[in-house]
């Protein structure tokens, strides 16, 4: 059984099923697969300063779910023959461990890479997902500014590191 | 009517609660619902400008007409609105 | 027994090995690791035209596995806090299956991508490794330009490309 | 002095030969042992002008010295010195 190209899980994340799920979709579109890029974001061990302990993530798990299939409608827009899987981790994350994987798939490298930073940069503008950590004294919330999910701004700001 | 008003993260904490059924009048707006958590738990007040909502796992304003059974969740600014190096 | 960063093997390739071995590495460094940028190079159906029935790749083992060491060291110098794995695959590979994967680690997302991609433009540029290609109809070798490991203008073109 | 020439991919196919214990002179350089495998394969010759070389798993030049027990390889141009979206 393959796994879902957008999810939002409390277990441990792997690389390997989304490669998986982004090749076998690639592979019958425009020119095929060729090159899979992907993105592991992972806890670490210092925040501004602060030692931290562990984080604990919390979503809107159903709107998330959402907002990750509409990025990939985004990049689609944009390199049609591309596909995408996103998968957040929520719940307690240790140090080391994945908080986010991405993959995606192209028929070349630079493709690949594109989608794959573009979709980074638009989950963490609009994907309802907080980080909670906890550090050595104390605990806070984490949070950036407000990020309208229609805001071509910020999109195009995503594209614009993407394609840099 | 009834909607079930949700929080998240720090509003969470703020409101002390994490989903409540709220009760409202049938042409209630999000806008409605948030006005009905900040009578009960003034402390969100405090992130009254910084909230986004969705209705029903769906992004919405606080304009956005609400129905009975409706799931109405506010949510605070999500953490990687930050710069590339974050 | 964790992965050695820089191999030529006859045996399918996996991701999870590699993202290990850099997050490990990119731990104790600089910031620590919070970001995992991998690459996995795929043998296509198509290439110019031609219907691809599979792939034999050879190499020269020892020289490639101390390329890629090389490669390693070329991204440290430029990002010193990152770190690097590349596994090549060498032998008969399938439509679908992973010619090489490479994994690159660093604290922040936007270094990750580019060690990430500056290795696999030095790694098709420089690695003594060939490509067999199997096309209905016949087979030929595909050949490149001659790159010279120490020529400067290529490695700066590298760095553009993951720069940009 | 005895080295082992070794070819790799179109080469290895042009010379019919994949390693070979070839005889040199002791003062030989790498240009030696190519000058060795192209009187025995002539079709070598084709890729003179693309062939680059390695000594004991180190790249080399044409007049890198080379010295008994040698590994001494020709290598082709590399698969993937082309565009980025190859």
């Amino acid at each position: 059984m393959s796994a879902p190209p957008f999810a939002v899980v409390d277990t441990p994340l792997a690389v390997e099923p989304l490669v998986v799920v982004v090749e076998s979709a690639a592979r019958d579109r425009g020119e095929g697969c060729g090159a899979v890029c992907t993105f592991v974001g992972i806890v670490r061990a210092t925040h501004q300063g602060r030692r931290v302990r562990h984080l604990e993530y919390e979503a809107h798990a159903a709107l998330t779910v959402k907002v990750f299939a509409r990025i990939g409608e985004e990049a689609a827009e944009r390199w049609p023959a591309s596909t995408l899987a996103i998968h957040h981790r929520v719940g307690r994350i240790e140090i080391g461990e994945a908080s986010v994987v991405i993959a995606a798939a192209a028929a070349h490298r630079a493709e690949s890479f594109q989608v794959c930073r573009y979709a980074i940069e638009r989950v963490k503008q609009i994907a309802p997902v907080w980080k909670h950590e906890f550090f050595e004294g104390g605990d806070a919330w984490v949070e950036g500014p407000v990020a309208d999910p229609a805001d071509d701004g910020l999109r195009r700001e995503a594209l614009e590191r993407a394609c840099a | 009517m009834r909607v079930t008003v949700v929080c998240f993260a720090r509003l969470r904490d703020l409101a002390g609660l994490r989903e409540w059924r709220c009760e409202l009048p049938s042409d209630a707006t999000v806008q409605s619902a948030w006005n009905a958590l900040a009578a009960r738990a003034p402390a969100v007040d405090a992130m009254r400008t910084a909230i986004s909502c969705a209705v029903n796992a769906e992004f919405a304003t606080m304009n956005t007409p609400i129905r009975e059974g409706d799931e109405v969740a506010f949510l605070p600014p999500v953490s990687g609105g930050a710069p590339a190096h974050s």
